[in-house]
């Protein structure tokens, strides 16, 4: 999943770079990112000590206390993806023995430690110091630390985060993983780093999350705009970037979302529709809602056939697997500790399907979208398994036309083009000839498509 | 009563989909209710303290043609979860009252809030399960989750549930498992004697019956095994590590016993061996189940372990317990926790010498040739080559 | 004592016979058959071949010692024992070349890499999956579609210069990425060697997993006369940066498992006799 | 006058169909789909045009009432004689090619014995070319290179077994040589086969001989009447690769949910089971695609399955679902992978199940997989539409009604036994909605 994104523009795509729209976003954003690498790859050398976690309920702030480097794994398995690297490391954890069926993020990053931990910039990053193992929203993390820590010996720390069956927080829940924060989390955190817990400095770096998250949220519901000043999943993917890995909290991510803001303002103004990797988008046809992590490892050919066709994706849930913000959460740095609970608690993957499917729902209404588009992954059970229920219950509930297409993050032998580009190409020309038959006139003589729960007959 | 009709009970029981006993037992007395429960470990103490019957769901087998169920599901998904559906579909599991659904990967997960759209007039419970094993920590968390689902029960049965009955339940699954582990004692000894596609069924039987009939199934079937002479064969004694949630179907266990290997240890209905030892019946009686899941229950792969040196440390003792020579790695096709295990567990195995094969099956498993041939090839190099 | 000893490899591609005559630690090969099944009862074959080695080598059916069978051949009524591919796979392939530390077994529908010690005894295997894509099989199927005897593959598939790989993991739809390939005109051995490539890499994988790091591996099977396929797999080692892994094949692999069947048959004659001799005492 | 054409580019085959101003269809052309996409659609539209020129030729004959009474009889003759002339001069050309491709293929001292063998198998070919165009004979297929592969390779086998040459010879021989001989198009052939076609069915029917003239003048008619192709729409698998701008390209969602709207304008649901996918469609009154489904980046339980089941069994694919109603028991097959389908049913009959039964299995487990992607996009409505290759298979919609009905209750199954050809149905409707609904082809109403 989880996975966010910093994307170095210019370096993703081996072909043409980017025309001349690089804004000062984008080179900002490319400057953190690699600057991220940077710090990473001298960790040693600077005697600071490393962290690896997940996106998905990370706790950048806490880390951050204690003077961590911080590395993302999905961020390095994303990013080696981007680059066309993650096909051959895959290949190498397969060969070690790991199975072709399981996440390919895990093997992507440990086939990057069987080539010798040489990271996304090339430069070698260090083994952690500490997993923390924030076990939020998806299951194979647990055995993705546990497998590096069979290999590494590194110090691992468990924070489980309860899953929200019955679509709620509870007491129980909130109290469970805050005893874990205080207990075990800073406890070993302190004792690998050396460095004593200071609540007030959370607070400071809070402080500033709070400011990047408006700036977030004010961005990607931009997209609400006719037409939509951003791409909500391609472009979003480079917005998430900052905040969603090492950078919450620290006064660069907030300088990064002002600018953001003043670019889209400056868009919205004119009148115009998203950036492409090409430059302006062609003009808005289709208002899309998607659900499901893109691939990457032809995240530009992948792009490329939805603004060809015209359609903008104005929603994503992946923009949210880093902190679900446009429903109101902010981290709170009055309750530091309570509000990291809450955060973890309320990440998208951590959510039922009630609670996705009324998401979605949500989306295609205030973003007024013509339809849902689903890009299943193969290697993510956490966001996949079930998603043919969201597809029939959306289509139900909203009415809405919504198409199923299937591919990979980083596993470059599960993306097929042609076969993708064939579903697509089906989907929009279905959308136009609805919409060129007088959309939404609910045609009279069908039965209506059926609930469900078919009505068996006794076998 | 011999094997052969034990054996053609448990046999009936486990072809039924469509639960007959569990709907006998149920018109036996008005007003009594079944609760289902996915693979792998639930606290059956409270739904039988209830008043009620727990019911295993494991899955639809080979038997069953999934349509509805397939239609939620992409192919790289395990089959498991669609052939439930399916069963739920179809209202083959109409006989339940609800469906408790334990932490046990995303898959699962996922399942139970699908549960909650399609079945809105059931009792559907994800049940959490703590990966912290600290008493104050996660114990209390598992508590709390007990108490909500004691207290759910509780509402459905129209009664609280008291400590006493608490108590009564664990005293009566306490003797269940008793009797399955010394079961598993005596296959691991007279592998020939128990054949493990026997024991499957056997332990099978406990997913449909009360566990008081069930105790007696497992012993009756004991003392009839022990009194059989069976014709002993030359094989290969293996665990079969892996095949935790989705089960492979009879025929593949079958099929690794013909090729020359005897099963002496598995992990097919944890559900049943999962607490290791007894559950003090006095005392807190969640507490007690908390605490006996916490210390002194089986370690899988659905489960943390808290420190490196934990990992494979119970594989290692099932292998020397039971006087295994090797372990057969099943796991289900696309089943990430088991598949994302088995090279940390390889790994161990290798550093202790000991050999080891992998394969993967889906409960629908049609083609026996290449099982065969991996489990034979692995029983033919133990026995070939077990002097050299 | 001399015992004679027949070996029947039933294979889905074909089947193989071997007979052999073994006196103590001698063996000494007498004769062989190997018969494509193509749509043919395979137990027919075998049963056919089974004679035919016998007239070959003169011999009567009482002057066998022992008849193994393996790959597909349990149910073969005439046979004395049934031993599993890899089991004989692993013996062919010492018999064949001494100095084999592994076999790779490319059959027509599996594959199999089975890493073994100087005795060839099978420390570790790692078969393909369920999927059929990759295998002999459909190698044999797209060379017929492209016009190319089986023999030719080899040749021309070593002489390509830009080979164009075959990035569907299902086999049927690799049929389709191919036809695809030649309306593109990307010339036949490119075509060939791009599907020599993707089957390596799987083979190599499979390599892999049993653990084996350097030594010689045989390859065996009917896919080890196809010098293409041989090739590829050097490329690939190397790709992979085990060097220290040096591939062969033997003009006689395809019948590596008739071999091991034969030779273990005899083994276990003797280990029988033994019994028996021990139980008569 | 003039025509709308739809070619279906499909994995398999390459279906075309042409309609005309009234939207009645004329003809329709099918070939297998092959390396050279551009041969595959030409061939087709040709197919269509050429039966449409028969339709015309049946009609104008009717109506001269040169042939009363006999008119079905004649047509019928003469069109089986115009095929038997058609697939002698590819045969005579695949001669010429193996000819020479046994120049090139390094058999060495062999290759004397090659050639000499070539010569009887193609004597022989020849000699029994009449017979398979007789009225009631059967054929394993429609195409050149099944009948002429078959047939090669059964007197093949003979050959070589009498003459002491091995057969992989010959076989690799046809193989090099079937490519560029069905690569080809015989362009401009018409006319000239058709009058050698007549000599022969004036031989064969020697009454109506005697009316040669009166019957000459009204196909002399028709073929001097231009088939002005108004508008082709592209559509299917290789879609992509057709020499046709964006314009003239369709999804085959699309034209699958037309085609069978304009069969039967009831239509809700519409399965369509090609050779690599298997497609789900529901579609609204007007035909309008609402949602559907597909198989994923597995092949298992598509059409090819049933072609490899075939091959394996040597038998025609259209003899798999008559064998497969004999039985009189189901096995259960849960693999459908498409590779592995040969080695399912050895394993099956080795476990002494019968053919039929097994068979029957097979086709259960397709229909199994097409019931679940069914049951994906939405289930099945009243009516419901089977079409596809699949659908011509009696087994495999034995068992989708059993299927249906136990999933469904009471539907309204349509199959027409032209149903392989819906997609490219619904690309001839498209092609005629853009130039009789002028302006109104929903290209250009976007663009207003
Ligand atoms: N000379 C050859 N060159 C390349 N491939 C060959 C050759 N001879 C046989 N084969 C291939 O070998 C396969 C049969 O191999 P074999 O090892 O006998 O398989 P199996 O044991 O599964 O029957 C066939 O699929 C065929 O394609
Ligand atoms: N006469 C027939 N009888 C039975 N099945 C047939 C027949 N003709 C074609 N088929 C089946 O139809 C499939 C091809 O269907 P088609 O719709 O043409 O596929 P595509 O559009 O992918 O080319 C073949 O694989 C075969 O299984
Ligand atoms: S399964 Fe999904 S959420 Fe989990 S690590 Fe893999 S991609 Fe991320
Ligand atoms: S088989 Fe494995 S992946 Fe599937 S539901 Fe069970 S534990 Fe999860
Ligand atoms: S992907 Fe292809 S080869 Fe693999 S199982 Fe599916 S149909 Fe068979």
């Amino acid at each position: 999943m989880s996975t966010p994104i910093q994307i170095v523009p210019g370096t993703s795509t081996p072909k043409k770079p980017p025309p001349a729209q690089k804004e000062d976003s984008m080179l900002l954003q490319k400057e953190l990112i690699n600057g991220n690498y940077h710090e990473l790859a001298t960790a040693r050398e600077m005697n600071r000590k490393v962290s690896a976690t997940f996106v998905p309920g990370n706790l950048n702030e806490l880390l951050m206390c204690f003077d961590f480097a911080r590395s993302l794994p999905e961020t390095n398995a994303l990013q080696n993806g981007m680059r066309k690297k993650s096909g051959k490391m895959i290949m190498d954890a397969e060969r070690d023995g790991h199975s072709e069926d399981v996440c390919t993020y895990v093997k992507a990053d440990l086939g990057m430690m069987l080539q010798g931990q040489v990271g996304p910039t090339g430069e070698a990053l260090p083994t952690p110091d500490v997993l923390l193992l924030s076990y939020t929203g998806c299951f194979t993390f647990m055995k993705w630390f546990e497998l590096i820590r069979q290999k590494y010996d590194c110090e691992t720390v468990m924070l489980h985060v309860p899953y929200q069956g019955d679509g709620r927080i509870s007491k129980n829940m909130r109290d469970y993983v805050l005893k874990q924060l205080k207990e075990k989390v800073i406890p070993t955190l302190e004792k690998v780093s050396g460095v004593k817990f200071d609540i007030d400095r959370l607070r400071q770096y809070m402080k500033e999350s709070v400011k990047a998250e408006e700036d977030l949220v004010w961005t990607l519901q931009s997209a609400k705009h006719k037409p939509s000043p951003i791409d909500g999943y391609f472009g979003a993917v480079y917005y998430i970037g900052p905040i969603f890995t090492a950078f919450r909290g620290t006064p660069e991510a907030t300088k990064f979302y002002s600018v953001l803001r003043k670019e889209i303002e400056q868009r919205i103004r004119e009148g115009k529709g998203p950036v492409t990797p090409e430059g302006e988008h062609p003009g808005e046809k289709y208002r899309l809602v998607v659900e499901g992590p893109p691939n990457w490892t032809s995240f530009r050919e992948f792009w490329k056939m939805f603004y060809d066709e015209g359609a903008v994706v104005v929603a994503s849930t992946y923009a949210k697997v880093g902190g679900v913000y446009d429903f109101g959460f902010r981290h709170d740095p009055d309750h530091p500790l309570e509000s990291l609970a809450e955060y973890c608690l309320g990440c998208y993957t951590n959510l039922n399907f009630p609670q996705r499917i009324d998401m979605i729902c949500k989306y295609l209404d205030e973003y007024q979208a013509d339809g849902l588009l689903i890009n299943s992954i193969k290697s993510c059970n956490s966001f996949s398994a079930g998603q043919l229920l969201i597809l029939r219950e959306v289509e139900r509930r909203t009415g809405k036309p919504a198409a199923f297409i299937e591919s990979d993050l980083v596993d470059p032998r599960y993306f097929s083009a042609a076969n993708i580009k064939n579903r697509l190409e089906s989907y929009f020309q279905m959308v136009k000839q609805k919409r060129a038959a007088g959309m939404g006139a609910k045609p009279a003589g069908h039965a209506p498509m059926p609930p469900i729960v078919p009505a068996p007959t006794a076998h | 009563m011999n094997t052969r009709e034990i054996i053609a009970r448990c046999e009936h029981l486990f072809e039924d989909l469509r639960f007959g006993a569990v709907k006998e037992w149920k018109a036996a007395k008005p007003g009594r209710k079944a609760i289902g429960y996915m693979p792998i470990y639930v606290p059956r103490e409270i739904i039988h303290a209830a008043g009620m019957l727990p019911v295993g769901i494991f899955g639809g087998g080979d038997q069953l043609e999934v349509i509805q169920g397939d239609a939620y599901y992409q192919s790289y998904i395990c089959r498991i979860p669609r052939s439930t559906l399916e069963l739920g579909l179809t209202g083959r599991l109409d006989c339940l009252d609800g469906m408790l659904f334990p932490s046990i990967c995303d898959v699962i997960r996922n399942l139970s809030g699908m549960w909650q759209i399609m079945f809105k007039d059931k009792y559907v419970k994800y049940f959490d399960v703590p990966q912290n094993y600290d008493d104050a920590i996660g114990g209390e968390f598992y508590v709390h989750e007990m108490q909500q689902l004691r207290e759910d029960l509780g509402k459905l049965a129209g009664k609280e549930i008291s400590d006493e009955q608490l108590r009564a339940s664990i005293a009566v699954y306490n003797e269940n498992r008793k009797a399955v582990r010394e079961l598993y004692a005596y296959r691991a000894q007279e592998p020939w004697q128990a054949p493990t596609s026997e024991l499957y069924l056997v332990l099978r039987a406990g997913c449909v019956l009360p566990p008081e009939e069930h105790t007696q199934v497992v012993r009756a079937y004991l003392a009839a095994a022990r009194t059989e002479e069976r014709p002993r064969r030359d094989n290969a004694r293996v665990v079969l590590s892996g095949s935790f949630c989705e089960q492979p179907p009879l025929s593949l266990i079958k099929s690794i016993e013909m090729s020359g290997c005897y099963v002496v240890d598995e992990d097919f209905q944890l559900i049943q061996s999962w607490l290791l030892d007894e559950v003090p019946v006095s005392g807190d009686p969640l507490e007690e189940l908390s605490k006996a899941f916490l210390h002194r229950s089986i370690s899988t792969s659905s489960k943390y372990d808290e420190r490196k040196e934990d990992k494979g440390k119970f594989l290692l003792k099932q292998i020397k317990d039971r006087g295994a020579e090797g372990v057969v790695f099943a796991a289900a096709s696309f089943c990430d926790p088991a598949l994302l295990e088995r090279p940390m567990l390889q790994g161990i195995l290798a550093q202790h010498k000991i050999p080891y094969t992998a394969f993967k099956y889906s409960e629908n498993t049609g083609q026996m040739a290449p099982i065969r041939e991996q489990a034979g090839t692995f029983a033919d190099s133990i026995k070939l080559w077990s002097a050299a | 004592m001399t015992i004679h000893t027949i070996g029947i490899d039933i294979g889905s591609g074909a089947v193989k016979t071997a007979l052999f005559r073994s006196d103590g630690g001698q063996s000494e090969w007498l004769a062989r058959r190997c018969e494509r099944i193509r749509r043919r009862d395979p137990m027919e074959l075998a049963r056919q071949s089974y004679d035919e080695v016998l007239a070959e080598a003169q011999l009567a059916p009482d002057d066998v010692a022992y008849t193994a069978t393996t790959g597909e051949g349990e149910n073969v009524k005439f046979a004395t024992g049934h031993f599993y591919t890899m089991t004989t796979h692993a013996r062919g392939g010492v018999y064949l070349d001494a100095e084999a530390r592994a076999v790779v077994d490319i059959g027509a529908l599996n594959g199999r890499a089975i890493y073994i010690d100087a005795r060839g005894k099978v420390l570790s295997y790692k078969m393909t999956s369920q999927c059929a894509s990759g295998s002999g099989q459909f190698l044999e199927n797209i060379a017929r579609y492209l016009g190319v005897a089986v023999e030719e593959i080899g040749r021309l598939s070593k002489t390509s210069e830009h080979p164009e790989k075959v990035s569907s993991i299902c086999a049927v739809l690799a049929e389709t990425d191919v036809i695809n390939m030649v309306s593109r005109g990307i010339p036949t051995q490119d075509i060939l060697k791009g599907i020599h490539l993707s089957m390596a890499s799987r083979l190599v994988k499979l390599l892999k997993v049993t653990g084996i790091k350097s030594g010689k591996v045989l390859l065996t099977g009917g896919l080890a006369l196809d010098a293409g396929l041989l090739a590829a797999v050097q490329e690939e080692l190397v790709n992979e940066k085990i060097g220290a892994i040096e591939v062969a094949s033997h003009p006689d692999s395809i019948y590596a498992g008739a071999i091991g069947a034969a030779l273990w048959g005899a083994f276990r004659h003797d280990k029988l006799k033994a019994l028996q001799a021990r139980a008569a005492a | 006058m003039r025509c709308f054409i739809g070619i279906d580019l499909g994995s398999t085959t390459t279906k075309a169909v042409v309609i005309d101003e009234t939207q009645r269809v004329l003809g329709r052309g099918i070939t297998n789909s092959r390396s050279n996409y551009d041969t595959a659609a030409t061939i087709a539209k040709q197919e269509a045009l050429l039966s449409a020129r028969f339709l015309l030729f049946r009609e104008a004959l009717g109506t001269s009432g040169a042939l009363n009474g006999a008119l079905d009889q004649f047509v019928g003759q003469l069109e089986r004689d115009f095929r038997l002339e058609q697939f002698l001069v590819q045969l005579a050309d695949l001669e010429q090619v193996c000819a020479k491709s046994v120049a090139g293929a390094r058999f060495g001292e062999a290759e004397k014995a090659v050639s000499a063998a070539l010569e009887q198998v193609f004597a022989r070919l020849r000699g029994e070319a009449p017979a398979l165009f007789a009225h009631g004979a059967k054929r394993k297929s429609d195409f050149f290179r099944d009948i002429a592969g078959s047939r090669y390779l059964a007197i093949g086998e003979e050959v070589a077994k009498s003459t002491g040459l091995r057969y992989d010879f010959l076989l690799n021989v046809f193989d090099r040589s079937i490519i560029e001989v069905e690569n080809r198009v015989y362009l401009d052939s018409l006319s000239p086969h058709l009058l050698a076609a007549l000599k022969r069915t004036f031989k064969a029917l020697p009454e109506t001989a005697a009316r040669g003239d009166a019957v000459r003048a009204p196909i002399q008619g028709v073929l001097d009447t231009p088939l002005e192709e108004a508008y082709v729409v592209g559509t299917g698998y290789g879609r992509a690769r057709l020499p046709f701008s964006k314009e003239h390209v369709r999804s085959e969602i699309l034209c699958h949910g037309l085609g069978a709207h304009v069969m039967y304008p009831q239509t809700a649901t519409v399965l369509d089971i090609g050779g690599q996918d298997t497609k789900a469609i529901q579609v609204d009154p007007q035909g309008i695609v609402e949602s559907f489904q597909m198989n994923d980046r597995c092949a298992a339980g598509c059409g090819r399955y049933l072609g490899y089941i075939a091959d394996e069994m040597n038998m025609g694919l259209h003899e798999l679902g008559p064998l497969a109603m004999k039985s009189t028991k189901t096995v259960r097959i849960n693999s459908t992978c498409t590779v592995f389908a040969g080695a399912e049913l050895r394993d099956r009959l080795s476990l002494g199940e019968k053919r039929e039964d097994i068979m029957a299995g097979l086709h259960r487990a397709i229909i199994l997989r097409a019931m679940s992607i069914l049951a994906r996009s939405g289930g099945v409505r009243n009516e419901f539409t089977f079409t596809g290759g699949v659908a011509k298979n009696e087994a495999a919609v034995k068992s989708l009604t059993e299927l249906i009905g136990e999933n469904y209750g009471k539907i309204t199954l349509n199959i027409n036994p032209d149903s392989i050809y819906t997609g490219a149905l619904g690309g001839a409707t498209f092609a005629w909605r853009a130039v009789m609904e002028e302006g109104k082809s929903i290209e250009k109403r976007e663009a207003a």
